[in-house]
């Protein structure tokens, strides 16, 4: 397989080489990974409000939104912290900084029924280990579910989150591994099988409104729920990321071109996580 | 009226082969100590719940100890895989392990039920999901007022709940304070239970964000300084996430796994 | 998001005829000074809600401002009969009262499915008593576990909450401690809700017991200094039982009353 | 009417008078009055372990025993204080002395459905307006309903508390518009219509096992459920607390005296209410 692994981050994109060029512009301007095009990418679609904010990737790009152009931005964890402003984005979604630095700490059973089910929550910002055309992601099992060829940690706060939040992010790196036509377990419903089917079901939220990946930005289609691919993040092209979606991705007419880290957000991302810029 | 034990004769007072016990604490008082006892005490068939099973329950799960595991969400957190709770679903070894799924609401609500002694709850959750399709205790249920279809799912009434606290009286009233978690339910919806503390102080002081658990509500109360490592006690220890990477490499391998588990928890029982 | 405004302006901006108003408080932090601003405001046609209605909402009763109550307990604390209450559901003076009456159990839990975004609640309630006979929105439910048969009460999800509590700060960012009763259900089941305060501060210092609500899930905040009085707001005033005590002498008697409330509630509006 | 109204209290029964010189015993020994009697009887009933208080005479019953042979006697309010250690009863069940003491407080649904509701506590202390041939209890309305003779304060913790507690104590003044044949309105369940009706209705405490009034003891006979004299306090005639009582009222066959307040127990008494021996 020619596509990176789920679980090891692209090689960094040095500024002025084909694949940033034509965006990052300035001669000189940081160099950058495609992880931190697409962490920057998602940080950018947090705006303010509340987010529920799940482990990994998503807490990243949501402590980097916080420390950018969104402060006010209110940080909930399903471990119960709602306000949390950590320093550094946690290990675990429990880690004691979020405790400490949060407006207030309850239940568990309380964050999920009292916060997170009746809709008070903006985003739900979620990963995936698969996800498809419609948005549905999968964190259970890849292959059969009896016998799987990979047993995921499972489902955690996410069908919830996905049901609930009035909108749902989705940041997951892409490959065909990844982007598949059906996911082999439905952990969070995206849009079903299509239009129609959240309100059937009674889900509350709008649903997946983005899907950030290290190549670009998906949106599904207003009327078909369909994921399209809408922005090529600097120096990718629409072929490689054809090529690393497992079905016939539709592409946008406005198809535009992410925006390229700028140095303020490079700086405060590095702060985050701790590389060396 | 919680009596104040040494652990390893409350967990003997406790747990029973076959027991279903849930050991609670969201990332935060995740009682280890008291794990690491039931694998000492050679304990089988359990069944095993908990929201979150990370490295305490790959370790239970490794060492043999239960048939089936009730959970939200296995994984070590921020790290990856619990490769012996992999190791036990995809190869059934040491054992087969069955699984029932939930997701975190869901199991939360069924500690509330439990708790509430309701057989029951409701919310809004897992619809549209293949949850429904493998975890056959998930159903719908109508409100009788508007029609409109919602999730029940069972109460969980563990026969033990288990949990680290930061601290308790001499007379067993338990305090813990921080990420409180499932705690108070698990500890209120189990027939019996057991919480271990950093310390037995003369008197609880309050503290903000503490939840109070009085003695009469709790079976055992057991001093288990340092219980919680490599997770943490807010005020008495931070989360060794060191640890938590470096468990991805021991317990890849089963060899290397048992090896730790020999050095590290088996033959530390004299010691205690 | 919460503004911080005055009382006046949040209860205009909130409390509209016809709403449904629920005024929480568990004996403790009760906001009479936002129900007086209703009765200076001359609010009409109210649904009242609160689990215990006692001399406020003898108050509203009294003054006309309400056309329905949904409570639980209606009475003076440790005194005896709100005789306004009384006087309105025996007599319909000043005009006809409707009546929703449970059990406490029962708005609670029903406060608990609003905050949560469900419409229904379940509970071992009201059975064999002859409270569903007279308020049809109780209704059985089976488990769909266990067939056992519960009760089912729906969702409260009032127009406006108002709650009293110790201190916000300037964003609006909301601390109660002590009894803290139901008031976070009631404002978390609420379209609109006001908080009045003892004290804005610069910054919310945690405390034991305290409960946060943070502005984001706040209409209005205002500063009413003393608005619990005659019930109290722990770390900052006591109960005033005599006028607990008083309050019978006073109510007793339309005239009394309706000269009692115009001296001290209806001609203080100028002073505020 | 010759029995005393409900809401005020007996006169004094000085000690060498009739009413109570076969008990009181000693000359000299205090004169106490029937309220007292009824108190100090009912706080005797109150052993250990913990108690649902309802506001009144059950919280001066409560706390009495905490002060004389109860003191681990844990006290439990709706308002949500938990092992409350009061220094004078409380006027409201909110008072704030409640919560200063207890070991814990919770909100008021955790009071119902964690504690309450579960069969956790031991003991529920309930006052009446109306009871019943079957210890049903009445707080709602005398008359009817919709157009009422009295509107009572309505049911409160109640009927969960009678629902839910391992066992009921009822402490009210007798008379025959209190002790009624059949209650105008069921706010809680004692026996129902008679035996098994607790069991049909699910609901899963013992029920009420104890009724004390300022006359005597009445109990549940074991077989029909119906509510049996077996306590005469001193002083009192059988005659006496039947013309107290609408209904045809059974005499246990082995009808015992109640033994008078002893100096501590109204001492202690008294320095709850305040009252001046």
């Amino acid at each position: 397989m020619t596509v990176p692994r789920s679980d090891s981050p692209l090689p960094a994109v040095p500024s002025g080489s084909p694949a940033s060029a034509a965006s990052s512009g300035a001669p000189g301007a940081d160099p950058y990974t495609a992880d931190e095009m697409m962490t920057v990418a998602a940080a950018r679609r947090l705006r303010g409000g509340s987010c529920f904010v799940g482990i990994g990737l998503p807490s990243v790009a949501a402590n980097l939104a916080r420390r950018t152009h969104a402060p006010d931005l209110v940080l909930i964890y399903e471990s119960g912290t709602i306000g949390a402003k950590p320093e550094r984005p946690p290990l675990s979604i429990g880690d004691g900084e979020l405790a400490e630095t949060a407006d207030a700490v309850v239940s568990v059973p309380e964050i999920f029924n009292y916060w997170l089910q009746p809709g008070r929550i903006g985003v739900g910002f979620l990963g995936a280990a698969q996800i498809d055309r419609f948005a549905n992601i999968n964190t259970t099992v890849i292959g059969t579910y009896d016998d799987p060829k990979v047993r995921l940690p499972g489902a955690g706060g996410a069908p919830e989150i996905a049901a609930s939040c009035r909108e749902v992010t989705v940041i997951v790196r892409q490959s065909p591994r990844t982007f598949v036509e059906r996911v082999d377990f439905v952990t969070s419903v995206g849009f079903g099988s299509g239009p129609g089917d959240r309100e059937r079901l009674g889900l509350r939220g709008s649903g997946p409104r983005t899907v950030i990946t290290d190549l670009g930005v998906l949106e599904p289609d207003p009327v078909t729920c369909e994921l399209v691919l809408t922005h090529l993040h600097p120096g990718v092209t629409v072929d490689r990321v054809r090529a690393a979606t497992g079905w016939d991705l539709a592409v946008a007419a406005d198809l535009r071109e992410t925006e390229p880290p700028g140095p303020r957000e490079l700086a405060a991302l590095r702060a985050l996580t701790g590389r060396q810029g | 009226m919680a009596t104040v034990v040494p652990l390893a004769e409350a967990v003997g007072n406790l747990v029973r082969d076959g027991d279903s016990v849930a050991l609670e604490g969201f990332t935060h008082l995740i009682p280890y100590a008291a794990g690491h006892e039931i694998i000492r005490q050679g304990r089988r068939d359990l069944v095993l719940i908990r929201m979150t099973p990370d490295l305490i329950y790959d370790q239970l799960i490794g060492m043999g100890c239960a048939r089936r595991l009730v959970f939200s969400w296995g994984g070590n957190p921020g790290v990856g895989s619990l490769h012996r709770f992999r190791d036990a679903v995809q190869n059934h070894w040491p054992a087969p392990l069955e699984i029932e799924e939930h997701s975190h609401a869901g199991i939360a609500n069924a500690y509330v039920a439990g708790a509430s002694g309701l057989p029951f709850a409701v919310l809004r959750g897992y619809r549209g999901t293949d949850l429904p399709s493998r975890t056959p205790n998930i159903k719908p249920i109508t409100c009788p007022f508007t029609g409109e279809e919602l999730t029940a799912v069972p109460a969980i009434n563990p026969d033990v709940a288990i949990v680290h606290a930061q601290r308790a009286d001499r007379h067993g009233n338990v305090q813990l304070w921080g990420i409180t978690g499932v705690q108070k339910e698990a500890v209120l919806a189990a027939r019996r239970s057991l919480v271990t503390v950093e310390e037995i102080v003369e008197e609880l002081q309050p503290r903000p964000g503490a939840v109070v658990l009085p003695e009469w509500a709790i079976t055992h109360v057991s001093e288990a300084p340092g219980g919680s490592h490599p997770s943490y006690s807010a005020g008495y220890s931070v989360r060794d996430n060191g640890f938590y990477r470096a468990w991805d490499g021991i317990a890849r391998d089963r060899d290397t796994f048992l090896a730790w588990m020999d050095e590290n928890v088996l033959t530390r029982k004299a010691g205690r």
